[in-house]
């Protein structure tokens, strides 16, 4: 155990970090970012996981402020219901930073600023993607959609950022959408089932790319070449996946950054110090084609 | 003729008080142990937020109690709570309800859902895992029908409720959950200890067959605390809406498992006919408590708190076991 | 007061009740006699709305009734106690008495109130035992009387007493018939099913007979003489308790055979005090005491369900130890309980099945006894111990109470043992059967098999016992040779501990 | 006719040919199956194929339900048995390697032993609630599992170990193959000696088992240790099916299907009597359940719904007071359910 909260003897600053939970190997290593960057930039970090329950994340905000710890971040589990907790946060003088996730308080001044991904941005680009791609082929095209765990914000709004692109367009039909819950083995089971009951699918989008690397073994299983007769794009970029991508399975991946640490850290030193910051900064995030991809394979960590 | 029915008098340890007993000193313990190691740990605040933190699942678990009581299980749980956040927020955002229209609506809601499991466990003979399994997929799907999302409340006497602040000394105070919890939890002890009802749960948990043929109104009672466990449920999801004040329809997701390990943490049998609402009050500080330090050490990763809890879970219950074989 | 008529019930594969008709009448005493599956305690739970009629009707002063359940039977005035201790284990005994008329104050329950007036129907039926203590850890006696005081609580008009008497002592029982005949003297219409005939003379004033569901017939007990009456149950003469009766046992006859087992200063706190005690092979001991007294106790450490915390035991010469049934099992000791309900009988499982469960555990579970096997032995027990109905594959917990004492007994006989310890053996069985298991008994014991015999039923302990040891207050006070002992001595040594 | 009806597992195989019946209409290609790459192909075989895990596991836990017990932790140990298989496997030189698969197969399913042999000893020596003695290994295990996995999640490419769970013999699904050998397995070691007998007495009346004679602490010991091999067979199925190992997500929640599966296949939760080809079925009510919803197209705010209305007919068909106050053409009143399960559960 570690000593006392408060802003160590020795200057350093303590961060108390509410992370939503491990269910993915993205989650992982976001947290592992988190940690290490924490200790190369020399700041004390107090870490919790939620397990996905926001409860446990209010608990764990509401323990860091009994600890006085210098700045709270952490990633919303929801956008939802985190007025009465963030407004206690100000009350005893802790700065707050949002990680990955926006919250929907009308108040702005409860956080200091957020800095993360835009879901709706993300499905866009996928959206964008195939516009470009199909764009001059005839006839319809005929989408399968791998939605996240429902109700969670990922899904919810990468759906949303691609159905608003792909409206524009007639000939876009998403001709089956079903909730592939993130995961591998629900992604290939859910893919099964489409394969069978859709007698043309052109396109897979999936809400992340463990449910599209499940949904090719599906496609290899039926006797289809995943990325030529079923094109697929994905979000995310995990190394699985830019494998994938290299070598030719998947079409395209939008990458959602998970390695917020080190930009994390300098909001923190700077809150800490009380600097003025921005109140949103977008991690850097690109796509990914089959060349980017290979270039990109050999640093990938996660 | 006369018998000679001499029995000794003597002293009997009260067995059935031992568990509790025992997690009493154990909580005290893990408390001694934080405060010494993490100085914050020792503000009283510490202990309040406990139940602060807790307030739903107390009154949840409390419902929960009572199924448990009577030897059944109520799954449902979790899901009644998501339903009553996600209709509390529809119901005051999009449809402008006033606040005291909501709140008893949301109750009414809770308490039917309840009774329908009740019906479908006494009436149909379905197992209460089963029937409170439909229950709970029936509201969970029905959160999903009203919103895939979750929203926020930003209705005024919400906010004002939620951030309300009961003072209890310096830097201490308490939220208005923890005293409707407190109060679920009096009155709840109070119907069980002191009520025909309260009795007749007990007596079903002991041996339903009997209770029936003692004469005892087993089919009300066993449709009533369904009803209860339903309608503890709504309420804790409105202490769910005080806290968080948004709806969620992912609220609440294992929260089943949750409040009857608290239950049974505190010393109930799940096979029913023994057991007392303190106790639950203590399983739930456990369950909070294992939290706590867990948040406080701060520096476990992902994995090593999910192993850590287990660890702390297992020695809890062994030396609780433990301490209830060594004293009988 | 109240009538029956032409009732039917059918149980799947079952007739239970066939034309059954009966009647009651206020200030009278009315005995339901029969065989184990006569219908006895069918008919009681037809009457209370434990199982609806498929045809027939009930009246109730006058007025037809179908009650819904034992509760609206209790609030209409019917009070009943069913064969079965149907009460909730883990409660207080005030609890039992009193659930679902607890005095209250304000609303609330009135606990105080509530003890003291459970003691006081217990004091009326002259037990005497703390009654904020567990129901589970009391007797099965005990909780047979507190069944009887919680049916005594109501102002009923209607009384009914399924087999009340089927674990009391001698004391007791003269105690509850007296408490019948004052609830006579005050009007009530009492309804009393038991299997012991002086009992039902020296108490009823009018009898139904009932024999494999069918009315034989009503009659005024001033009427029928006892071998009529069990003519009349059994269908046909009955003439064997005779070549019994006096068939007088003592030490003498197996003085020449090895000991089998032998216990020294075996006791365990809070149980029975350490004794000391041996048994030979052939030999048939009795154990007598009140109620309490710590028989089942003692027979429970003989076996190894509990295990003694003092003294040790010699088997054959060969000091053992037993801490589990299993080592008493493996030992060839056989431990027929006295509660077949919680420590007997696995209710869902078949008849066949539960008659073969303590052979096959003491197999393991490697050695299956064949299906062929398990059916031979099921059908040789049906048929020794007059099981019905005569179908292997029943469920036992359909079966009367009675054919489910039978069960047991039959699980422990098929393991041959060499040490047979039996607690109240004859719980609820009717006289043709008992005689049955006496006899079996005798038989056993002369083929060499060491018997522990424990009965309510003084007479039964005298005629089959070589010896009968005596406990008091959880002590073994004495251990008298059956040569010339009377009931009398007995009795004068339980109550004070004379010496031999 | 009536013997038929009031057979047990009458009414689940009902509720399951109505569900298939109802995939044909809303889909007639439901039924196709077609031969491809040498093996079967279509929507039964998936059921088959993906249901398998559940049917293993819910074969295990109908045993531990039978002694009166319940096991939450079969999750975790799914997770656990992936993980360390699949990481040793990446490990290899050769992940082709047979050896080296059957080692990672040992290991994993040796762990999982243990864990069942822990949770048994939680259980039957310290007599704890089994709810709560599960429990822990259900919460660490997770924990354990991402210890393994280090939180990522671990891919494969291994043929011998992917033929576990996605490999086809005889033209059918390894896995389904797989899961019918343990059932085989269990059912004659169950029904042809006398566990089965043992066990039902044990839950049935546990006092009364151990005055008889039983070593019932021994025996729902060995219930955990079987459950959890199941649970760990089932987690190589899980993983090798889509050739990696997710410590976080493989198995959640499959202890409530399991359970579900259970109670649908005629087994009380309170103990005694159980049926191991009841499981079976309910478990693959359930698998067809959720193809069916993908099948039809249900929205996924809607599946609960559906899963919901399913149960609940499913469960009320198979409640002898709802068919008795309903189902007025029969004029004799519907006999108690068991009248002889004893001959069907012994043919096996
Ligand atoms: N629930 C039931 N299901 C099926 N058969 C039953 C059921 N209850 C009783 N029976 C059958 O009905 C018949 C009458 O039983 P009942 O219990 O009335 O006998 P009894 O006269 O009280 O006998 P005993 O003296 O042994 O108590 C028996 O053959 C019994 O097997
Ligand atoms: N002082 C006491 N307080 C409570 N229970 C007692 C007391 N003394 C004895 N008992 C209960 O009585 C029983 C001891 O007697 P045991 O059952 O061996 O009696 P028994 O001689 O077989 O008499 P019976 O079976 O006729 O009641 C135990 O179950 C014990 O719990
Ligand atoms: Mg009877
Ligand atoms: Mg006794």
């Amino acid at each position: 155990g570690g000593g006392g909260g408060g802003t160590g003897e020795g200057g350093a600053i303590t961060l108390g970090f509410a992370q939503v939970g491990a269910e993915s190997g993205w989650r992982t290593a976001n947290t592992k970012s988190i940690q290490d960057s924490a200790k190369a930039a020399g700041v004390e970090l107090k870490f919790s996981d939620a397990q996905q329950k926001q409860e446990n994340q209010i608990t764990a905000i509401r323990s860091y402020i009994q600890q006085k710890v210098k700045v709270i971040a952490f990633s919303p589990v929801v956008e939802s219901g985190w007025d009465t907790v963030l407004k206690e946060a100000k009350t005893a003088n802790i700065p707050v930073i949002l990680t990955d996730r926006a919250v929907d308080s009308q108040d702005k001044t409860l956080y200091k600023t957020f800095l993360g991904s835009d879901f709706v941005a993300e499905g866009k680009k996928a959206g964008e993607w195939l516009a470009k791609e199909f764009g001059s082929a005839a006839g319809d095209v005929n989408i399968v959609e791998l939605q996240g765990t429902t109700g969670s914000a990922p899904a919810n709004d990468r759906k949303k950022g691609f159905a608003d692109v792909i409206a524009s367009n007639p000939k876009f039909k998403v001709v089956a959408s079903q909730t592939g819950e993130f995961t591998r083995a629900k992604g290939k089971e859910v893919m099964e089932a489409f394969l069978k009951s859709q007698p043309k699918i052109d396109v897979l989008y999936a809400h992340n790319d463990d449910m599209a690397l499940g949904a090719i073994e599906a496609i290899q299983a039926a006797g289809k070449v995943p990325g030529k007769d079923i094109k697929i794009v994905s979000v995310d970029g995990v190394r699985d996946a830019l494998q994938a991508l290299a070598d030719g399975k998947i079409n395209h991946v939008v990458e959602c950054n998970p390695l917020l640490g080190p930009q994390l850290m300098d909001l923190v030193k700077k809150v800490a110090a009380g600097e003025q910051v921005p109140p949103r900064i977008e991690t850097a995030e690109t796509e990914f084609d089959q060349a980017a991809a290979r270039a990109a394979l050999p640093q990938r960590q996660y | 003729m006369t018998t000679m029915l001499t029995r000794v008098k003597g002293y009997r340890p009260r067995r059935r008080h031992l568990p509790i007993l025992a997690t009493m000193a154990m909580l005290i313990g893990a408390y001694v142990y934080g405060a010494s190691s993490y100085p914050a740990f020792g503000s009283g605040q510490v202990v309040l937020d406990l139940f602060i933190n807790n307030a739903f699942l107390l009154v949840v678990a409390v419902g929960m109690t009572f199924v448990i009581l009577t030897g059944g299980i109520d799954l449902s749980v979790g899901s009644v709570v998501a339903l009553s956040t996600v209709v509390s927020a529809d119901l005051l955002q999009n449809q402008s309800w006033p606040v005291y229209a909501v709140i008893p609506a949301v109750l009414v809601i809770g308490a039917v859902l309840g009774f329908g499991m009740g019906v479908l466990v006494h009436v149909f003979e379905i197992q209460p895992f089963i029937a409170t399994l439909i229950g709970m997929f029936f509201a969970r799907g029905l959160c999903y029908t009203i919103s895939t999302q979750a929203y926020s409340i930003d209705n005024p006497t919400v906010a004002n409720l939620a951030q309300t602040q009961l003072p209890l000394g310096p830097e201490l105070h308490i939220s208005i959950g923890v005293v409707v919890a407190l109060v679920v939890v009096a009155i709840a002890a109070y119907v069980l200890y002191g009520t025909r009802f309260g009795r007749t749960v007990y007596a079903i948990g002991g041996n339903p067959k009997s209770a029936l043929l003692m004469g005892l109104n087993v089919g009300r009672t066993r449709i009533a605390v369904y009803t209860l466990s339903g309608f503890c449920s709504a309420l804790g999801g409105l202490l769910l809406v005080l806290y968080k004040s948004s709806g969620d329809p992912l609220n609440g997701v294992g929260l089943e498992l949750t409040a009857i390990a608290a239950v049974v943490i505190g010393g109930t049998l799940l096979t029913g006919g023994s057991g007392y609402v303190l106790g639950t009050v203590l399983g739930i500080m456990v369950l909070g408590i294992i939290q706590t330090l867990i948040t406080f050490d701060g520096t476990l990763n992902s994995w090593w708190t999910s192993i850590i809890t287990g660890a702390l879970l297992f020695a809890f219950i062994v030396l609780q076991r433990l301490a209830g074989r060594r004293a009988t | 007061m109240l009538r029956m008529s032409h009732i039917r019930k059918e149980f799947p594969g079952v007739v239970a009740l066939d034309d059954v008709s009966f009647r009651m009448f206020p200030g009278e005493v009315h005995a339901l006699m029969g065989e184990n599956g006569a219908g006895k305690s069918t008919l009681i739970k037809v009457l209370t709305g434990v199982y609806g009629v498929d045809a027939g009707t009930i009246e109730l002063a006058g007025n037809p009734v179908a009650f819904s359940g034992p509760g609206e039977a209790q609030r209409s005035g019917v009070s009943t106690v069913y064969q079965e201790v149907n009460l909730c284990p883990n409660l207080s005994v005030a609890e039992n008495i009193c659930l679902g008329k607890e005095p209250r104050r304000r609303g609330r329950i009135d606990w105080r109130g509530m003890r003291r007036r459970a003691a006081a129907l217990l004091a009326r039926l002259d037990v005497e035992v703390d009654v904020s203590a567990e129901l589970g850890s009391c007797s099965i006696a005990v909780q047979q009387l507190v069944a009887i005081a919680r049916a005594l609580d109501v102002d009923a008009r209607v009384l009914i007493l399924d087999e009340p008497t089927s674990s009391l002592d001698t004391g007791e029982v003269e105690q509850l018939l007296n408490v019948v005949r004052s609830l006579r003297e005050q009007g009530m219409a009492i309804l009393f099913v038991s299997h012991f005939i002086e009992q039902v003379f020296a108490v009823a004033d009018r009898m139904t007979v009932l024999r494999n569901g069918k009315l034989i017939g009503e009659y005024r007990t001033e009427e029928i003489s006892p071998v009529d009456l069990v003519t009349r149950m059994i269908g046909k003469e009955l003439a064997v308790l005779e070549d019994l009766e006096d068939a007088g046992h003592s030490r003498s006859e197996v003085a020449g055979a090895p000991v089998f087992l032998e216990a020294d200063g075996v006791g365990r706190k809070g149980g029975v005090a350490p004794f000391s005690l041996d048994i030979r092979e052939g030999e048939v001991i009795g154990l007598a005491g009140l109620l309490g007294s710590g028989r089942t106790e003692l027979a429970r450490l003989l076996f190894g369900a509990d295990h003694a915390d003092s003294g040790s035991v010699r088997i054959n010469g060969e000091p053992v130890s037993l801490k589990t049934p299993r080592s008493g099992l493996d030992r060839r000791i056989a431990f027929c309980s006295e509660n077949r309900k919680t420590e007997g009988l696995v209710e869902e499982l078949t008849v066949r099945e539960n008659i073969v469960l303590a052979l096959q555990a003491s197999r393991g579970w490697a050695r299956p006894i064949s299906r062929r096997r398990q059916d031979e032995i099921a059908e040789r027990y049906i048929k020794a111990l007059d099981i019905r109905p005569a179908n292997a594959e029943a469920k036992v917990g359909d079966l009367s109470g009675g054919n489910q004492q039978k069960v047991l007994l039959a699980r422990w006989l098929i393991t041959e043992p060499r040490l047979l310890i039996l607690d109240e053996p004859t719980r609820g069985i009717d006289i043709g059967a008992k005689t049955e298991i006496q006899r079996l008994v005798t038989r056993l014991s002369g083929e060499g098999m060491a018997v522990v015999f424990i009965s309510a039923e003084l007479e039964e302990v005298l005629r089959l016992s070589h010896r009968v040891a005596v406990l008091r207050d959880r002590t073994v006070v004495a251990v008298l040779d059956n040569e010339s002992l009377t009931a009398e001595r007995v009795m004068a040594t339980m109550a004070e501990g004379v010496g031999r | 006719m009536k013997v038929l009806t009031a057979h047990r597992l009458f009414w689940p195989v009902v509720a399951l040919l109505v569900l298939l019946l109802g995939d044909l209409i809303a889909q007639p290609s439901f039924f196709a199956l077609e031969l491809r790459d040498g093996h079967l192909y279509g929507n039964l075989i998936d059921i088959l194929k993906n249901g398998a895990p559940l049917i293993l596991i819910a074969i295990g836990m109908t045993l531990v339900v039978a002694t009166r017990g319940i096991d939450l932790s079969v999750g975790a140990v799914v997770a656990i048995s992936g993980a360390l298989a699949c990481l040793h496997i990446s490990g290899l030189g050769d992940q082709n390697s047979l050896g080296g698969t059957l080692a990672a197969v040992g290991m994993a399913l040796g762990l999982a032993v243990a864990l069942g042999a822990w949770n048994g000893w939680l259980v039957a020596v310290l007599g704890i609630q089994p709810i709560i003695a599960t429990l822990i290994l259900m919460v660490a295990g997770r924990g354990i599992a991402q210890l393994i996995t280090g939180g990522q999640i671990i891919t494969i490419n291994s043929h011998p170990y992917e033929w576990i769970g996605s490999g086809f013999t005889f033209g059918l699904p390894s896995a389904i193959l797989l899961a019918l050998a343990v059932f085989a397995i269990a059912a004659v070691l169950v029904r042809r000696s006398a566990l089965g007998l043992l066990v039902e007495s044990v839950g049935g009346n546990p006092e009364a088992g151990r005055l008889a004679g039983l070593r019932s602490a021994r025996l729902s010991w060995l219930t955990y240790v079987f459950c959890a091999l199941c649970a760990g067979i089932a987690g190589l199925m899980i993983s090798a099916n889509v050739h990696s190992a997710d410590g976080n997500n493989a198995g959640q929640f499959i202890e409530l299907d399991a359970i579900l599966a259970i109670v649908i296949g005629g087994t009380q939760l309170t103990g005694g009597r159980f049926s191991l080809t009841g499981s079976v079925i309910g478990a693959l009510l359930i698998q067809t359940l959720t193809t069916t919803v993908y099948a039809l197209g249900i929205a996924p705010q809607a599946i609960m719904l559906f899963k919901a209305l399913v149960v609940l007919v499913v469960c009320l068909l198979q409640s002898p007071v709802f068919r008795r106050k309903f189902g007025r053409r029969r004029k004799t009143p519907p006999p108690s359910p068991i009248v002889a399960p004893e001959k069907v559960e012994a043919g096996v």
